[in-house]
């Protein structure tokens, strides 16, 4: 898994590329608690997931978690389908924002 | 047609082997005429069941030994999976309420989504444990 | 660093299951570091082992087993290949001449190019024989 | 393994897609010898071969052999970057013909 980190304006987003497992879902969930220590809104691009487990989906549900308590902006961008299809068992299709793109949010958010 | 053997593979109880097993049983689903979906959720079964061999069986202790096998029963696929940690607690094999949102306990909800049938025990030796998961494919 | 088992992985003497042990070794030497090219090779030479334990050995038996195990000692991948056949006259295992040109004998000749060393042998308990393929790959 | 056979101006393709090994190779076999048989040229297309294990060359060996003793044009077309390495590896990339193109088969045929 690589991990890539961006800033946009008022906002950061973390890019997981590859298959976000076991083996590095801590490294991933790291990633995403160190923006929201930051006080910063949070996306997570998933377009270059090819798999995600259920420890790489507990970390988003973590992120979800804490944002809300932090009153922070939350949300998931370019879902992959393998990615979705996890959401979907998950039931958190439906919890989580999803936006088809960064631009999608930025006009959302406006 | 009677049992037929697709392959039993052996591998530490680490993380980092996860992706191993998960090229097998998607190239091996798909060689029984699995459709990509399909292949793909038996894919994601199988993971959440290994992981949890690692994380609550062995509790990190990679030095333990998972053994895979993958069983074609006349159209109904069946896996098997066993290690050879101290007996579990059956009872606490269950997954959170989904509406009870909070991280972790997902893998055994995947697991029952996706297979037909699943079914726990302890080795007759009295150390190790089995699961056993079956799905109909054709 | 001592010997670290990847995996062991038992399937049944069948053509049709080459295509999981090729996926399988791939993906393994991937993850231990290996380029693509290096992995594609090490996928032909234990291809072509495994073939000519089907042919050869279990002689288009498909009853017999395989074993084929991928060890990492220390930056030397270690492969060994288990048949359960009877014991092979070793002196008959060698590579057509290339200049020789005619249809087959060339399995042997791929695995000496590909690897640093081999080592055959028949197992111990009067049955079965092994092959064991090492290759430096750091 | 998928075979596709096409007739040419004097020559009949055969086209092997997927992975031509021991399981396969038989078929991939059949498909060459009842083109010579019926006494036509023969190209075969490698360009979609995933993989191809010594039985599968041991055909094209057989194929080059027996086109030479009936006086048939024999040429591979399009070698993947897959088979190649395994040509080369029976140092046979310098005793099959081999085209880039039927295009460029074609032009030198004529
Ligand atoms: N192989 C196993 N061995 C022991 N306990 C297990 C095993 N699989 C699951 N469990 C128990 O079932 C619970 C739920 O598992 P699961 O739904 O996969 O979620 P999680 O692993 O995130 O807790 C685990 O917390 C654990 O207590
Ligand atoms: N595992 C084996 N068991 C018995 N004999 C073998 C084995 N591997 C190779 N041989 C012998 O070595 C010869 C050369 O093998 P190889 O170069 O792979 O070409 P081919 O399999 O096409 O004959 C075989 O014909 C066979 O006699």
């Amino acid at each position: 898994m690589n991990i890539n980190t961006l800033e946009g304006e008022g906002y950061t987003i973390i890019g997981f590329e590859g298959d976000v497992d076991l083996s590095c879902s801590p490294d991933a969930r790291k990633s995403i608690l160190d923006v929201l220590q930051a006080d910063k809104n949070l996306l997570i691009d998933l377009a270059k997931v090819s798999y995600i487990d259920s420890s790489g989906v507990a970390s988003l549900v973590e992120a979800y978690q804490t944002a809300k308590k932090q009153s922070l902006k939350f949300g998931l961008v370019g879902v992959s389908e393998a990615a979705m299809s996890v959401l979907k068992l998950a039931r958190l299709d439906k919890v989580f924002p999803i936006h088809n793109s960064v631009e999608e949010y930025e006009q959302e958010d406006a | 047609m009677s049992i037929e053997t697709l392959f039993e593979i052996r591998f530490p109880a680490k993380a980092e082997r996860l992706c191993l097993v998960r090229a097998l049983v998607k190239r091996t689903a798909e060689l029984v005429g699995c459709c990509s979906d399909l292949s793909d959720k038996l894919v994601i079964a199988v993971n959440e069941a290994c992981m949890n061999v690692i994380q609550h069986a062995y509790r990190g202790d990679d030095l333990g030994e998972i053994v895979l096998q993958m069983l074609n029963n006349d159209g109904k696929l069946r896996f098997r999976i066993v290690d050879y940690a101290n007996p579990i607690d059956l009872d606490s094999v269950k997954p959170r309420d989904l509406d009870d949102l909070r991280p972790g306990g997902l893998g055994t909800h995947f697991i029952d989504e996706i297979m037909d049938e699943c079914d726990r025990g302890h080795l007759e030796e009295g150390i190790g444990n089995y699961l056993e998961m079956t799905k109909k494919i054709s």
